[in-house]
């Protein structure tokens, strides 16, 4: 197998109960190819945010395996994973903790031993894709919500991650920073996989679709092609928002 | 919020020792203690049997022998300096296996040992018998002033907000491929404690200000009644009521 | 610090009782000038750490333990009044649960680790806040120095208690020489915990430190179109 | 002024700078009449959550003053406009801390005295309202977050408050309860100011909508009229989501 025919990630029968005995994954199979971009959908509490804490080891895998780029993440293997997967948390009080945001968004390439102007200059990219340059010097907790969201994304940019995970990374951003967003994503040569309630904003970023619904995938096919199931959507409360009709849009050429 | 390492010292059961109210446990521990205190030392029967009546607690509500004798180690501290008396005590001294040793110490020794121990026992199977929660309310029963319940139930609630937002910390270094390795690495630790701080703070004023935006205002509202009849205060009076004749004994046996 | 039961006889132990309880019921009233709505849970907090610190036992020449005590910093973080519920709280909580520290020593404990240190780190601190230049380094070095000598003082009385009512016959230079020794170490460490979280404190959140009240000027407000700050607004 | 004459809900020259320094709110002019459903626009960082915290009193006005149904909020009367008032807070980790769902969306009626079946059935209907009757005994933290947001909106609805603030309730919704958590609101017959970067959201719930933008109101007006506004829309960062146009939809008769 070559090099480019390894998936960028691979998740067989991934089965993971909680320590208080609640199982939330019950034998996942996805596999992502490199460049890929692909929505992760579901509702609440199907096990999504569960199956994204296994992609770097935070959670370590009850039964079946997971591998990034051919490398399975266990214990000996979890600086590199970690080097490979970028993620951005569901909670952006989950990934902030230094106290001024630009040494939050420095603090990834500085522990992979990036130093100097070149540092400099990654941190300030990072946080131009994200539009919050300005912020620089404000202690995280102190921005608004959406704010720290933001940081909480440039902080995983500025890692140049191969694989980006990101869990609702446009819940509470307002609508232009949620397409500043989107072309940030877009520009990026990089395999994405994306938690996300808003389905417009799955079907305009990834050509693909995964249905994650009490711990199993239930569907797995084209992101236009999916929404215009209406039965499969209602099964799994994914119904479409008012004012839009998947068949009828244009999706962005990828 | 909160997993609660706290909590961890409560074993959860039905026995009759669990089922008491938090405020008969709380006087009965007290009334214990005082007499324990009170006894004199010389009567070293006593001791003894004051020993085997919590034994009997112990057992009523099958807290588990090894793991009472565990948590009694937080002892050892008291134990060095008990251990230490017989030799630097003043007075008149004897010879133990050609070792010269202060009677008054050894006497001083084994009274903190003998009372320090008899008291870490009784706070041991209260701790392991009660919530938290009941205990506090325990003490509000108790007319332990208002103020002084509501530190204490946020200084519980913050030790959960310290613990939590200490893994929350972890985890995103983590992910971003920190490990603390040596000393080179307190530098980051540090930073990220000053945060800390303020961070949790931050966390637990707005919690508290949910709370009071529910209405609270100070003081928990009980919502389950947990008042104690006749039967209850017996129950919890056989522990002291054991002692007192113990220690009445102790005293006449002089 | 923390004395077990049976350490010292009963006259010591109902006197320091009825000392704690008093200091305690005081408190209680001055509290209620310190406390709002905003800094109740703060005082949940600083109890929450000084717990934590006290946590932190070191294996002390002599026998005895040390640790921090976490006086000074609850004194100047929420007032001294509120400083000595707080460790208060901590003392009864570490009796009740923890078994740290014995039920009837309780009064021993709150006068030795509650009343001394707040009160000589505050004095300390409020002492030292008049003497140097206004701003925020000054704050930080006063905690410091209030913390410093906070520790020793605490031993300091311990070492007399002992004398007045110990229940073993030890040599008093030696009870004095180890408590007083060890506690100038730990006073130490202390101060530069105490320094280290209040500087962190007044960098973002100056209006916690209740100490510095009314140190440092409140933020001034503009309001659009009229372009006119709160203090106009407000007599206008 | 009559009773009903008097506004639900009125802000008069709101200025409010943050303990750091940092002025969020610089003179907002605002007023909601009894029953009205708003929507509250505005880019990350306009100071919209700062603008709610005003509303109970959690945050005190610097200058200007606020009013709920002609009660100014100040310390005397806070226990009262927080009975009138209920936020849904951005984080839904700011608003849980009981140990489980069922005590905590009890706790705000049980502080206002309620009891025994009456207590019992206010939080069995709040549970059904956001469909989690089912986690009724789980601890809060130990859910997904979708489904603690539907939890902190349960605590409020349990409430029943006249006047009900919601910060982004729609974010990290799964798409089926976001409609039912729209049902919901429709179906109550009170006051609602709402939070929201949702616009088609707005479009659907709010016949009125005001956009908040750098600390003052830049617009006031017709939800759909303001949509359709494209250059004040632009300006505010407001743009409109993939696939959607607010012109050719009918919006539903309230
Ligand atoms: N720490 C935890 N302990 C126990 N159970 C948990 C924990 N976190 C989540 N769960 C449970 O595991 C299941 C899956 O949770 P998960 O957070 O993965 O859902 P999700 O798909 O991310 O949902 P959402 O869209 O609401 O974020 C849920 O039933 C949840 O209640
Ligand atoms: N605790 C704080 N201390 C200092 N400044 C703050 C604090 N919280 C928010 N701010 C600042 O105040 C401004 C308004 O913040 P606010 O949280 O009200 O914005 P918002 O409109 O709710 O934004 P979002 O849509 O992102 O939630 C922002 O510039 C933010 O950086
Ligand atoms: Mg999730
Ligand atoms: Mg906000």
């Amino acid at each position: 197998m070559t090099e480019t025919d390894t998936p960028a990630l691979e998740i067989e029968g991934l089965a993971y109960a909680y320590p208080d005995g609640r199982q939330a994954l019950f034998g996942v199979d996805l596999t992502l190819r490199r460049g890929e971009r692909v929505a992760l959908l579901g509702p609440n509490g199907a096990g999504k945010t569960t199956l994204v804490l296994h992609l770097n080891g935070i959670l370590r895998a009850g039964a079946g395996a997971v591998r990034i780029g051919g490398l399975p993440v266990t214990e000996e293997h979890l600086a590199e994973v970690r080097r490979r997967v970028g993620i951005v948390f569901q909670d952006p009080d989950d990934q902030l903790f230094m106290p001024t945001v630009r040494e939050d968004v420095a603090f990834g390439p500085a522990t992979a031993g990036m130093r100097g102007v070149e540092l400099e200059a990654r941190v300030t990219r990072a946080l131009e894709q994200v539009g919050l340059a300005d912020l620089a010097d404000r202690p995280p907790h102190h921005l608004s919500f959406g704010q720290r969201r933001r940081v909480a994304v440039a902080t995983v940019l500025a890692m140049e991650p191969e694989v980006l995970v990101l869990d609702e990374p446009s819940s509470n951003l307002d609508p232009a920073s949620r397409r500043e967003l989107a072309d940030v994503l877009r520009s990026l040569d990089i395999t994405v996989l994306m938690v996300t309630h808003d389905l417009p904003y799955a079907l305009e970023l990834c050509p693909r679709s995964v249905v994650l619904s009490a711990g199993v995938i239930a569907a797995d096919g084209g992101t236009q092609e999916l929404m215009c199931d209406p039965e499969l959507m209602r099964s799994h409360r994914l119904e479409l928002p008012f004012g839009f009709d998947p068949g009828s849009v244009t999706v962005p050429v990828h | 919020m909160g997993s609660g390492h706290a909590r961890a010292l409560y074993l959860p059961g039905t026995s009759a020792v669990h089922r008491l109210p938090a405020h008969c446990k709380i006087v009965a521990g007290l009334c214990f203690v005082l007499l324990v205190v009170s006894t004199p030392r010389e009567a070293v029967w006593a001791f003894g049997v004051y020993a085997l009546l919590l034994a009997g607690v112990a057992a009523v509500s099958r807290v588990p022998a090894g793991l009472l004798l565990r948590r009694l180690l937080i002892e050892v501290p008291f134990v060095l300096f008990a251990v230490l008396l017989p030799f630097v005590a003043e007075g008149e001294r004897t010879e133990v296996l050609g070792v010269g040793l202060s009677v008054p110490g050894l006497w001083g020794a084994w009274n903190i040992l003998a009372k320090g121990t008899l008291g870490v026992a009784v706070s041991v199977l209260l701790a392991s018998t009660t919530e938290l929660r009941s205990l506090l309310l325990g003490l509000q029963r108790l007319r332990m002033p208002p103020l002084l319940v509501q530190i204490a139930s946020f200084m519980i609630r913050y030790g959960d907000v310290i613990v939590d937002e200490m893994r929350r910390m972890r985890i995103a270094r983590a992910s971003r491929g920190f490990t603390a390795r040596g000393i080179r690495h307190w530098g980051v630790l540090a930073k990220s404690a000053g945060a800390l701080f303020i961070r949790c703070y931050e966390r637990g004023e707005r919690v508290h200000l949910a709370m009071a935006s529910r209405g609270y205002r100070g003081t928990m509202p009980l919502i389950d009644e947990v008042g104690a009849g006749t039967a209850q205060w017996t129950r919890a009076a056989l522990l002291p009521t054991a002692a007192a004749g113990v220690c009445l004994m102790g005293w006449l046996t002089l | 610090m923390h004395v077990p039961d049976g350490f010292f006889n009963a006259p010591i132990s109902v006197a320091t009782g009825v000392v704690a309880a008093a200091a305690v019921v005081v408190s209680l009233r001055g509290a209620r000038r310190e406390l709002d709505e905003r800094t109740a849970p703060l005082a949940g907090l600083v109890a929450a750490f000084v717990f934590a610190v006290q946590m932190l036992n070191f294996p002390v020449a002599g026998g005895t333990s040390g640790h921090l005590l976490g006086g000074a910093l609850a004194a100047i973080l929420v007032g001294p009044y509120t400083g000595v519920l707080c460790v208060s709280v901590v003392l009864l909580m570490q009796g009740l649960l923890f078994a740290d520290g014995g039920l009837t020593a309780l009064g021993v404990n709150i006068t030795l680790m509650g009343v001394v240190t707040v009160v000589v780190s505050y004095g300390l601190f409020r002492g030292l806040l008049r003497l140097l230049p206004e701003g925020r380094r000054s704050v930080t070095s006063a905690s410091f120095v209030a913390a410093l000598i906070s520790v020793p003082v605490a031993a300091v009385v311990f070492t007399g208690l002992y004398a007045l009512g110990g229940t073993t016959e030890v040599a008093l230079g030696k009870v004095f020489g180890a408590m007083v020794g060890v506690h100038i170490l730990i006073g130490i460490g202390e101060a530069v915990i105490t320094a280290a979280t209040v500087g962190a404190v007044i960098a973002v959140r100056p209006d916690l430190v209740h100490g510095a009240r009314g140190m440092l000027p409140a933020p001034p407000l503009t309001t659009s179109g009229t372009g006119r700050t709160s203090s106009e607004e407000a007599t206008a």
